[in-house]
């Protein structure tokens, strides 16, 4: 049933990113065969990777490496691996991906996983990630610790001043766990060194976000952001990932000169909320490419932190900084709400004409309620909103015809409304 | 006729009370004392201090099978959970009108997700967000959770306007104290005498110890155990099972009788455990706040929610199944119950590893039909008293 | 000498068995309609007629399946995945591990060695595959649902299902003849499909040999082959593999009837 | 006279309607889809074709709709069923503005603008429950014929709650009812009510605006209208046709583009 497009989405960027993402999982390699160095599980939700890095711990990402399985096609085996040792079908496909993986040793087509040294649980919103760290604890042995990030509560939408100094005080529990694991002690300046990185990483992260608000826009920012987004969390605050947003930052200020986005032609700009089916990501993408639909802004791209709104790390205070981008500059740990206000600043400042929620069963923290956010958009904002509902790991909630009716039906509704706008109605028979 | 539907025992009085959703016992205390009341998410919340802050907390268990979800599945999908949905959906047929506010915490995704929305679609009920911390090790917690509950505290008072002296701390906790105290006790003699004491008695009280003051139901629940103590049932051929996974959403009371009825005794189980989590009473002197802190964190029995790296919850379930002298577990667990559906998982490891029969089963709380749940019970009896 | 009948009230049909000692000596079978009482009365009276003997020669009848509780002249109900074991058992003492897919319900259990039920798991929803589905592809597919498990054996390669939904699944079916797959391929996919749910069960409750496929689909050819290839050990089928629920309903009455007889003797 | 023709390839029936330049329909035709849709669109084709008595070059133009309709090879383009019935109840009857289909995986509800275009619509989620596919099973479970069962189901006395809309497990539920014996009148009323439930809560999603008009093989359910009646508390228009809505719109979209050419509404795509 699928169309191909046959559009080429690959730039120059794309191939710079395989090539860094390779060489950081032969280093995870490396590590699972016994090279010594250290490596720490953690997750993407805000995540504290300066800390680590600053440990030279390598980070490794459960979420990453499951989604590299469904982005090749091999991730239901390990989903069903889970699933005999009793894991429901309703439990969240990511975990029972990362499960499967650990029964069958770690092993993928793309890497070696390193088993964790230590199991660090940074709990930003999303309460699946304490189940998930509790099951790998109990399977690894490895020592754990859950980071308990408050959650945005009050009423002005900030943390209080006593969530930052216990989540600081935790931060510091960390060095100590981390400086045991490894047998060394914090070097301070090299620490500030790395959280400087991260801060202009992300200045120059949020400039690239801003470049889509051109018409058209440079890049798509669901789509292509996922490329992006991988070095943002495997390699922030190193020298390394750092040059690639360079790099990033000066292919996309060209295109948007030159005025090229990456399809021919720019029908239609769209907001996309949620994450990606990765099982199916290619059919999925030229799905909106047949409509011209780019997408200029998405939440999903938000998940390890929110940068285009003016947060930075602080070399001067790197913990709290730390803190700071833990409990509240990032999509996971803010409530549904500040949600909404996220999405609608994207339709008005990033001129899109429709929002489209891919709801996904795994994620409840992203999916969860998105009926309520269709009818906040539709009925209070009168944007043009498509919820659709597949899954980020499991191909068998994945259902091709119905995506393509409803998202047909979709951008054909408001074509027909373009075309028709200003003309007189045909009468009926 | 079974234990569950004697009318002489007190249990029997309160059978529609507690699945009346339009919640008498809460109109019936705003009539006679005029307080506000506060509608309390599951699974536990700091109950002491609203009722210290002049609210009744009552225990917000969703719709039951008594409500048709007519608007709520407009807002969440069919992976969602009943409990949520049919939350919402009390709101939207104004079931919600006898709470001034509603208590929500940090139990689980769809739950956080369910605070806000019920914020945004009904502005009239204030809400209030606790973030339980889910850090057992860190000796920060308890200063966390303490500067918490203080704020929690503030919130409440600015509902009914009362400031709330640490004394007015202390007497609610002394409530609370006796109240889960006397539960304790039901338990207990239902671990003891099964036989005079059906679980839907039991599971009545406790709910209805959920829609009433604790200075009112505490009585109530004195009379039921000592009704309990002078009945000489005769032990049926029953096995004595320890049930899990309906620490959040609730079973219909029916249910709960057929599953009892296909052969079981239940001697332990997780219903409304966040209303009696305590393992002893909360001290009353010093700081309240941070004395019903560290019960929390330090004091209380294994729930699915509260994630405490010092102690795995399998291993505490399959305690329960030695302790309760119980031949088998059954997990009876919440359709897309994220929370009970992970730990099954590490409870089914556990319970094979000690060689523990157990029974896999999913309810939703608007089930209407037992057959199929039913026929599974029966066929675990059968393959238990014919081994 | 006195019968013992068991009768299974199932999802799609009722049927029952009739024993005489340890010989099965009438067989009934008809299809489901609403009036459970009247169906058990037919399905005995069809035994009957097989058997040659008359209502009075019933000494006991116990009573399985979703309607077990309605017919009035039972001695004793009992679930039919109890029964399901114990018929499979009878039948090859061997059996450690049981397969049922029936119309509506797919369902594995592992057994001891006296045929009780050590651990079961019934397909839950969302994972529904089961024979109903089977049924409806034949319609689609304008075959006879005899004839399935012949096609499927005529298969060069299984088309699979990815959808968990039974719903969906029926529309990839036409997809699949959209995009022009052979009829036999689709089918050997259909098979195979149910044969992956089934072994996804089983896995749950643990793969022991010897292993026991009953139920409707254990008609299907293709489907026992399927599922062998799924599992990767041969499967024991009985000649009737939709009885056998009656079956360990008559031979679990058989027990209880004469348990009592003797009772009665030593009174 | 020019001529355009809409085909509109369901999970169940495929349907074909031919229109001339007064947009009245000439010829309606309908049959089963079965797996093979593309001789189902043809089939359905020819015979609209025979009954108008019109050769198929005297066609201006043709739109395929439904699941199947890139299998209408014949076709010039496609559009969606949702426009489709959209435009088909619009034409149908013009003060519609909200659009009921209960097809068979998909249940719909449209907001129609007074040009017969979509303002927004909602469908059942991932979830298949209470579509088209509820109401056949349900009918197995009876051993009735879908099309009976509206008529039985008006003699219902207590209609039964059924405990799932899970199209799958709707069958164990009507059974465990039989076991506690229900009469089937009754079922058939669960069985209604439980899908009209389902579908107005997708109506409410789109905003119930009269006129409300039900469209698809479905409305020819009596006992389904009168429930979404029921629970609307508003009359839901069924129109004679309204088995035809679909390829109507579509025929409709064919013989805007037969008189204005290019420009009138068809989507565009890139590839």
């Amino acid at each position: 049933m699928s169309a191909p497009t046959g559009i080429r989405y690959q730039g120059e960027l794309h191939l710079l990113q395989k090539e860094i993402m390779a060489k950081y999982f032969a280093e995870a390699t490396a590590i699972a065969q016994g090279n010594g160095r250290k490596a720490a599980h953690l997750l993407i939700a805000g995540n504290p990777v300066e800390l680590l890095r600053a440990f030279d711990v390598l980070p490794i990402y459960p979420e990453v490496n499951v989604l590299q399985l469904a982005v090749r096609k091999g991730s239901l085996p390990f989903i069903q691996k889970a699933e005999e040792l009793g894991y429901a079908t309703d439990n969240c496909a990511y975990v029972k991906a990362d499960i499967g993986l650990f029964h069958a040793g770690y092993k993928t087509p793309f890497a070696t996983i390193p088993k964790p040294d230590i199991l660090v649980c940074n709990y930003v919103g999303c309460n699946v990630y304490l189940n998930w760290f509790e099951h790998l604890a109990e399977l690894t042995g490895a020592p754990a610790m859950n980071i308990d990030i408050p959650f945005i509560r009050t009423a002005d939408g900030e943390p209080t001043a006593d969530d930052v100094i216990y989540v600081v005080k935790q931060l510091e529990e960390l060095i100590v766990l981390l400086e045991n694991v490894t047998g060394r002690s914090l070097d301070w300046s090299a620490f500030t060194k790395i959280v400087e990185r991260s801060a202009r990483t992300g200045e120059l992260w949020a400039e690239i976000k801003a470049m889509t608000q051109s018409r058209p826009a440079p890049y798509d920012a669901y789509f292509d952001s996922v490329t992006m987004m991988a070095p943002l969390y495997t390699l922030r605050g190193t020298e390394e990932g750092l040059r690639f947003f360079e790099v990033a930052h000066r292919e996309m200020a060209e295109r948007v000169k030159a005025g090229t986005g990456p399809l021919p032609e720019e029908r239609f700009r769209i907001v996309i909320e949620g994450p990606p089916p990765w099982p199916r990501l290619r059919v999925f993408r030229d799905m909106f490419t047949r409509w011209g639909a780019v997408a200029v802004a998405s939440t999903y791209s938000t998940v390890g932190g929110l940068w285009e709104f003016g947060f930075r790390h602080d070399p001067a205070h790197p913990l709290e900084s730390i803190a700071r981008h833990m409990l509240s500059y990032n999509v996971c740990n803010r409530t549904f709400l500040q949600r909404y206000e996220q999405m609608e600043r994207y339709v008005d400042e990033w001129h899109a004409d429709a929002v489209v929620i891919h709801s996904v069963k795994s994620c409840r923290l992203f999916s969860a309620g998105q009926g309520d956010m269709r009818e906040h958009f539709v009925r209070d904002r009168d944007v043009p909103t498509l919820l659709i509902e597949s899954d980020l790991e499991d191909p068998r909630y994945f259902s091709e015809a119905q995506l393509r009716n409803r998202i047909d039906a979709f951008f054909e509704a408001l074509e027909q409304r373009r075309i028709t706008a200003g003309r007189g109605a045909p009468v009926p028979a | 006729m079974t234990l569950t539907l004697d009318p002489a025992f007190p249990s029997a009085r309160y059978r529609d009370v507690i699945e009346d959703r339009d919640f008498p016992t809460v109109r019936a205390d705003r009539e006679r004392t005029g307080r506000a009341a506060i509608g309390c998410y599951p699974v536990y919340g700091p109950l002491e201090l609203a009722h210290a802050a002049g609210l009744l907390p009552v225990g917000l268990f969703g719709g039951g099978n008594r409500i048709e979800i007519a608007h709520a599945d407009s807002r969440f999908q069919s992976f969602i959970c009943s409990v949520v949905k049919s939350t919402m959906e009390l709101g939207f047929q104004r079931k919600l009108d006898p709470f001034d506010a509603l208590m929500f915490e940090s139990i689980c995704d769809p739950a956080r997700n369910l605070a806000s929305i019920m914020s945004r679609n009904f502005p009239e009920q204030a809400v209030v967000y606790v973030h339980l911390p889910q850090n057992m090790t860190s000796p920060a917690t308890a200063d966390y959770l303490t500067a918490e509950y203080r704020r929690v505290l503030a919130s409440l008072s600015a509902v009914t306007g009362k400031t709330v002296s640490d004394d007015d701390l202390r007497a609610s906790l002394q409530a609370y104290n006796r109240m889960r105290a006397a539960l304790r006790d039901l338990y207990a003699f239902r671990d003891e005498r099964p036989q005079d004491l059906a679980t839907g008695e039991l599971y009545t009280l406790a709910r209805l110890a959920t829609l009433m003051d604790p200075l009112d139901v505490t009585p109530i629940l004195h009379e039921a155990l000592d009704a309990a103590r002078a009945r000489g049932g005769r032990m049926k051929d029953r096995i004595r099972v320890v049930l899990v996974g309906s620490f959040c959403e609730q079973p219909p009371l029916e249910l709960i009788e057929s599953i009892e009825e296909s052969g079981c005794y239940m001697v332990d189980d997780d219903f409304l455990l966040g209303w009696r989590l305590f393992r002893r009473d909360v001290p009353t002197d010093g700081d309240p706040c941070r004395a019903l802190a560290v019960a929390y964190l330090d004091d209380s029995v294994h729930l699915s929610t509260k994630h405490d790296l010092r102690a795995p919850r399998a291993k505490a379930i399959v305690d329960a199944v030695r302790e309760h002298r119980a031949d088998a577990a059954i997990c009876l667990i919440a359709k897309f119950c994220e929370p009970g559906l992970f730990d099954y998982a590490l409870y089914r490891k556990a319970f094979e590893a000690e060689a523990i029969p157990h029974l896999y089963l999913e309810f939703e709380e608007k089930m209407w039909l037992y057959e199929k749940i039913r026929t599974e019970v029966e066929t675990f009896v059968e393959s238990m008293l014919f081994r | 000498m006195s019968l013992v009948a068991g009768i299974d009230m199932g999802a799609r049909s009722a049927k029952c068995v009739l024993l005489e000692g340890d010989a099965v000596v009438g067989r009934g079978l008809a299809r489901m309609r609403p009036d459970f009482a009247g169906l058990a009365q037919d399905v005995l009276e069809l035994a009957l007629a097989e058997a040659g003997r008359r209502p009075e020669d019933v000494a006991y009848i116990a009573t399985t399946g979703l309607g077990r509780y309605n017919v009035a002249r039972r001695d004793i109900q009992i679930t039919d995945i109890t029964c399901v074991a114990r018929g499979a058992s009878h039948l090859f003492p061997g059996t450690r591990s049981v397969i049922d897919i029936g119309a509506q319900t797919t369902r594995a259990m592992r057994v001891s060695e006296g045929g009780q039920v050590a651990q079961f798991r019934s397909n839950d929803k969302c994972a529904a595959g089961a024979g109903g589905f089977a049924e409806r592809a034949a319609r689609y597919l304008e075959v006879r649902l005899e004839d399935l498990g012949e096609l499927s054996l005529r298969a060069d390669a299984g088309e699979a299902f990815t959808s968990v939904c039974a719903v969906f699944a029926e529309s990839e079916i036409i997809n699949l003849v959209t995009a022009g797959t052979s009829i036999e391929n689709i089918i050997r996919g259909i098979h195979d499909s149910l044969s992956e749910k089934a072994f996804q069960l089983l896995k749950r409750v643990g793969c022991e040999a010897e292993l026991t496929f009953v139920g409707g689909m254990a008609r299907q050819r293709g489907q026992i082959k399927s599922l062998e290839a799924a599992i990767g050990m041969p499967v024991n089928v009985s000649a009737e593999p939709d009885l056998v629920a009656a079956l360990g309903a008559a031979l679990l009455g058989r027990q209880r009837y004469e348990g009592r007889a003797r009772q009665e003797a030593a009174a | 006279m020019r001529y355009a023709a809409g085909v509109d390839v369901g999970s169940t029936q495929t349907k074909a309607v031919i229109v001339d330049e007064d947009q009245r329909i000439i010829a309606r035709s309908l049959t089963d889809t079965g797996a093979y849709l593309v001789r189902a669109a043809d089939r359905a084709f020819q015979s609209a074709l025979d009954q108008a008595g019109l050769r198929r070059d005297e066609i201006g133009q043709v739109i395929g709709t439904g699941y199947g309709r890139f299998k209408v090879e014949f076709g010039d383009t496609q559009v969606t069923e949702i426009g489709c019935h959209a435009k088909g109840a619009w034409a149908l009857i013009p003060a519609t503005r909200t659009v009921i289909d209960i097809g068979g995986q998909d249940t719909k509800a449209i907001k129609v603008s007074d040009r017969g275009e979509v303002l927004d619509f909602a469908m059942n989620d991932k979830c298949a429950a209470g579509s088209g596919r509820f109401l056949t099973n349900s009918a197995e479970a009876v051993g009735l014929e879908v099309s009976e069962m509206g008529a039985r189901s008006m003699d219902a006395r207590q209609p039964v709650r059924l405990s799932t809309v899970c199209t799958i497990f709707v069958e164990s539920d009507i059974l465990s009812y039989l076991a506690q014996g229900k009469r089937v009148e009754d079922i058939l009323a669960g069985v209604h009510s439980a899908i009209a439930a389902r579908t107005v809560a997708l109506v409410r999603r789109v905003g119930s605006e009269s006129e409300i008009t039900m469209t698809g093989g479905v409305s020819r359910n009596m006992g389904i209208v009168a429930a979404l009646t029921e629970k609307l508390a508003m009359p839901v228009n069924v129109s004679p046709d309204s088995h035809f809505t679909g390829a109507l719109g579509a025929a409709i979209f064919a013989m805007e583009r037969v008189l204005a050419g290019p420009g009138a509404f068809a989507p565009e795509v890139l590839a």
